[in-house]
């Protein structure tokens, strides 16, 4: 029971952030509204970061620390999961912070000109 | 009929990467398929403990084995900071108009003023401890930002002054380049790890990486509360 | 028990995700992308990744959350169609 | 040899940390810092490179840590060539900006010149790293930078063309980071000799997915077909300097980091042929849409992409003649491009539209820019005794080597294409009737000095191809031979 939970959970967890990248993108393409836009781009990049931590992970282990608590587990044979993806990660969630501030910004420009969010109104926006 | 299109293009696109991490597996070791594959987290595992003395490993690796990813990433956000700055830029400058998010009452401000040291002790706690612990640099400058939101958010007239805070991000930038630069000139290396490396679990150790670390959370603080004071000193021009 | 509790929190994260893109409230699908992250950071925390938790915690939930909040006060907070543009425009703070 | 590679990431990041001090101080600072950084760079990156090209490729290590742990920086014969020519051309856009931009107040001056020094930078730092993960971080800062830079006027459009390149970038980010992670799942390793060697042990179908996806990613940078909706905006919106920066540096670095993947990383046999095709669909697509242009910028946008093109149909033929053909052609491009920027955007200065029909009769007006224009006009499209002639020469041999006759003939049909747009707004120029008042723009001091050296490169090197033949054929070879690469990377030890 619980062996068929597991394997359930690994599509599930791998399948689960492919969507939430997938809806992001959806809506970064088809919305009008450029805050929805931007939401979208935002949305897309939580999925990346659980899809990077997912892959990092190890069954059973523990997080890469090796204070006393993980020292011993570590004698003890218990292994700990990858810390590179996770580093990458770190990275990757400030970095995009950082785009979304810029778009956010973009987006007040857009409106002080425009007076609207709505993307068929600003006509160079179309594609 | 575009909503269409988009759709079976992300179903596409979704099938062929789901269906990668798939067969990618979770939470087996993946490199375990072929034995000539050594991947470098092991080499990680075991340096952090050995040459670096830093307990926890995503910080050894965040600031000593690819420390210039992180050199770049702070660059990113003191970019941001100033693109932020170049396309909200206006001739005529309104100072202490701000867009007021909600009127704060009594009880808001006090327990701002209440929370705000609290809130900057913790994040310094925790980009101090940041080789020991989970934490460091990112999360405690960030959670030193959120302390300034607050007391922007809970005073109308409260105010950074920009000179500081650009002060304190160019220290905290020199001071990671520099640092890095005297790694070149002492071990041959750019960011090369040049001073002693102490004990594990040892609040000095490490060599450099409690330097730098601390040199990137007060940089991430100053840039973080620079982009929102940034945006939420712009108000919008014709309504209220 | 934490399987289950995985499961729902990816269940709440879709869910959250769905509502954001469909909202046409900005404000709510603002908040429902701070839930997101919300989720994100208790998935990390048991994915054994407490450094990207506490990263999440506090980029993802309070001030990516606190800035999209500022910009839709500076801006509007309907997504306007055009049939009923007239009369959701009048309506900006 | 005088200096390592890192100093090229290392002093721009000091000076750009400092520059908000001294602007403190002395306000000129902000202006003048990039300008002597960059300076020095070109001075570093010259002597590197006949260091290199005498001693063989320098692989400099980072944080002490050997690859595959740590990041390094390789600067080898190819790369090396880029960079000289990318520091170069940013500080000819730098001394060009100079007075351009004296008008300017100090604050948005201070930001404009830090965040073209960051764009250099960062395609440096493309070019030169060592590392997959390495070159997003520098993909993003190129990106920040770039959007940054497209909206710095604060006129209508460009806040609209800066959000559309940011759209774009980001979900080229997005691509980029689960590209990374298939690699890296199944290699456990992020440094790309060390990815390289392990190749053969991957499962084929990661390869494939893998590899369409850095593809997708690097060809939103690199201006591929389906991909580029965002550059011709981005470059008639931008301010003229910056859109020369696009086409002549940043331009390059996505193509470079697309070839590196190619070439150096994949062993997909069929690789290169995805880069004729996708070449040749961006060539012919973005010529005819060239020719339909009203807007001056915009048609030198679609024949940057064009050139783009032709760059990959010259990669993807895969011997070393043909990498040789494609880096003259990036060569001159990156040097014409510009060119062709600066004396167009003086052409059309006070012009509301940018439209072709604006310059009119400018060759009684400005002579000066009407003939750099004509000049850059004429070496773009090939004529024999200019720059452009030896690229395209070289890329027909090439070609006619391989047995490609096809591509041959349709390269040549669209170098007609390409000749009548050019031709019609050269024809224009100087046989037509002014038929608006505008007066034309005096170059400054600075413009006239960056286009004289620019027109006196094109015909150095039009009269005297063999002058960079030497750095060219060096750098094919390198880039062509693998093993060497990866031997040097993988042996590097701390100088």
């Amino acid at each position: 029971m619980d062996n068929m939970f597991y394997q359930y959970l690994d599509y599930a967890i791998y399948s689960s952030a492919v969507l939430v990248i997938l809806i992001g993108l959806y809506g970064a393409l088809v919305k009008r509204s450029l805050l929805k836009i931007v939401i979208g781009l935002s949305i897309m990049e939580a999925g990346v970061n659980l899809l990077f931590v997912a892959v990092g992970y190890l069954k059973n282990g523990t997080a890469p620390i090796f204070s006393a608590k993980g020292i011993e587990m570590a004698e003890n044979g218990i292994k700990m999961v990858d810390p590179v993806p996770q580093a990458l990660v770190l990275t990757a969630i400030v970095i995009g912070f950082g785009v979304t501030a810029v778009a956010l910004s973009l987006v007040i420009r857009l409106w002080r000109h425009h007076h609207t969010l709505y993307i068929d109104e600003i006509k160079n926006l179309k594609w | 009929m575009k909503k269409i299109l988009v759709i079976l293009l992300l179903a596409v696109v979704g099938f062929y990467i789901a269906g990668t991490f798939f067969d990618i597996g979770f939470g087996n070791s993946h490199f375990v398929k072929n034995d000539a594959i050594k991947p470098v987290k092991d080499t990680y595992l075991q340096q952090t403990v050995q040459e670096l003395k830093v307990s926890n490993t995503v910080t050894s690796i965040v600031v000593n084995f690819r420390g210039f990813d992180t050199l770049g990433e702070v660059t990113v956000l003191f970019l941001s900071v100033t693109a932020l700055g170049s396309i909200l830029y206006k001739k005529r400058h309104h100072v202490g108009e701000r867009s007021v998010l909600f009127s704060a009452s009594s009880i808001v401000t006090s327990g701002s003023k209440l929370l705000f040291p609290a809130i900057v002790l913790l994040g310094t706690y925790v980009f101090i401890h940041g080789h020991l612990s989970p934490g460091g640099g990112f999360q405690g400058g960030v959670i030193i930002a959120t302390g300034f939101l607050l007391m922007l958010l809970a005073y109308e007239n409260y105010s950074v002054s920009h000179t500081s805070l650009a002060i304190v991000e160019s220290l905290a930038g020199v001071t990671f380049a520099g640092v890095g630069l005297l790694g070149y000139m002492n071990g041959g290396t750019f960011l090369q790890n040049f001073l002693p490396a102490g004990t594990l679990n040892d609040l000095f150790s490490g060599g450099v990486i409690p330097i730098i670390y601390i040199a990137v959370g007060f940089k991430v603080a100053a840039e973080l509360t620079g982009v929102i004071y940034t945006v939420l000193n712009e108000k919008g021009e014709n309504h209220g | 028990m934490a399987f289950i509790l995985i499961a729902v929190l990816l269940l709440l994260m879709i869910a959250a995700a769905i509502y954001a893109v469909v909202q046409k409230d900005l404000l709510y699908a603002v908040i429902a992308t701070g839930i997101i992250s919300l989720v994100l950071s208790i998935l990390f925390y048991l994915l054994q990744a407490p450094d990207v938790a506490l990263t999440e915690a506090a980029i993802g939930v309070a001030l990516t959350t606190i800035i999209f909040v500022i910009t839709i006060r500076n801006t509007e907070r309907m997504e306007d169609e055009p049939q009923n543009d007239n009369n959701i425009k009048s309506e900006v703070k | 040899m005088v200096g390592t590679p890192v100093l090229f990431i290392a002093i721009p990041l000091l000076a750009a940390f400092l520059i908000p001090l001294f602007g403190m101080v002395w306000k000129e600072s902000v202006r003048i810092i990039p300008g002597l950084v960059l300076a020095y760079l070109l001075v570093l990156a010259i002597n590197l490179l006949s260091y290199v090209t005498v001693n063989g490729p320098i692989v400099e290590i980072i944080a002490g840590w050997a690859p595959p742990i740590g990041i390094n920086l390789v600067f080898n014969a190819f790369s090396g060539f880029l960079v000289t020519l990318m520091i170069f051309m940013g500080l000819l856009v730098w001394l060009y900006s100079y007075r351009f931009k004296s008008n300017v107040e100090y604050e948005p001056a201070r930001k404009y010149f830090l965040l073209l020094m960051m764009l250099i930078t960062g395609s440096v730092g493309i070019v030169l790293t060592g590392d997959i993960f390495n070159m997003f971080v520098f993909i993003e800062i190129v990106g920040i930078s770039g959007y940054a830079l497209t909206a710095f006027y604060t006129g209508r459009d460009s806040a609209e063309a800066s959000f559309k390149y940011l759209i774009m970038g980001s979900i080229a980010s997005v691509f980029l980071l689960l590209a990374i992670m298939i690699i890296y799942s199944q290699l456990g390793t992020l440094n790309m000799a060390d990815v390289a060697s392990k190749m053969h042990l991957m499962d084929p179908k990661y390869k494939i997915i893998s590899f369409i996806l850095f593809v997708v990613a690097l060809g939103i940078e690199a201006e591929i077909f389906p991909l580029n909706g965002w550059a011709p905006d981005a470059y008639a919106e931008a301010p003229g300097p910056v859109g020369a920066a696009f086409s002549g540096i940043v331009v390059k670095a996505a193509v470079y980091a697309l070839i590196r993947y190619t070439y150096t990383i994949f062993d997909l046999s069929g690789a290169y042929n995805i880069l004729i095709i996708i070449g040749l669909i961006t060539l012919v697509v973005a010529e005819v849409s060239a020719i339909r242009q009203e807007k001056l910028k915009r048609m030198l946008a679609f024949s940057s992409i064009g050139q783009m093109g032709l760059v990959l149909v010259a990669f993807g033929i895969g011997t070393t003649e043909g990498v040789f053909a494609a880096l003259f052609i990036m060569l001159n491009h990156a040097i014409i491009k510009p060119m062709l920027f600066f004396s167009g955007s003086y052409l059309v200065y006070h012009s509301k539209k940018k439209n072709i029909s604006d310059v009119d009769g400018m060759g009684k007006l400005a002579p000066f820019t009407s003939i750099i224009f004509t000049l850059g006009a004429f070496a773009i499209v090939g004529l024999p005794p200019f720059a452009g002639f030896w690229g395209k020469l070289s890329f027909l041999v090439a070609a006619a080597n391989s047995n490609m006759v096809l591509i041959i003939a349709l390269i040549l049909m669209v170098s007609v294409v390409e000749i009548v747009y050019y031709m019609r707004v050269v024809n224009r120029i100087f046989f037509f009737k002014r038929s608006t008042g505008l007066l034309a723009r005096r170059p400054t001091f600075n413009a006239y000095i960056v286009m004289s050296v620019l027109a006196a490169i094109i015909l150095i090197i039009g009269f005297y191809p063999d002058s960079v033949s030497l750095y060219l054929q060096n750098a094919a070879n390198s880039l062509v031979d693998k093993s060497q690469y990866i031997h040097s990377v993988l042996t590097a030890t701390i100088q």
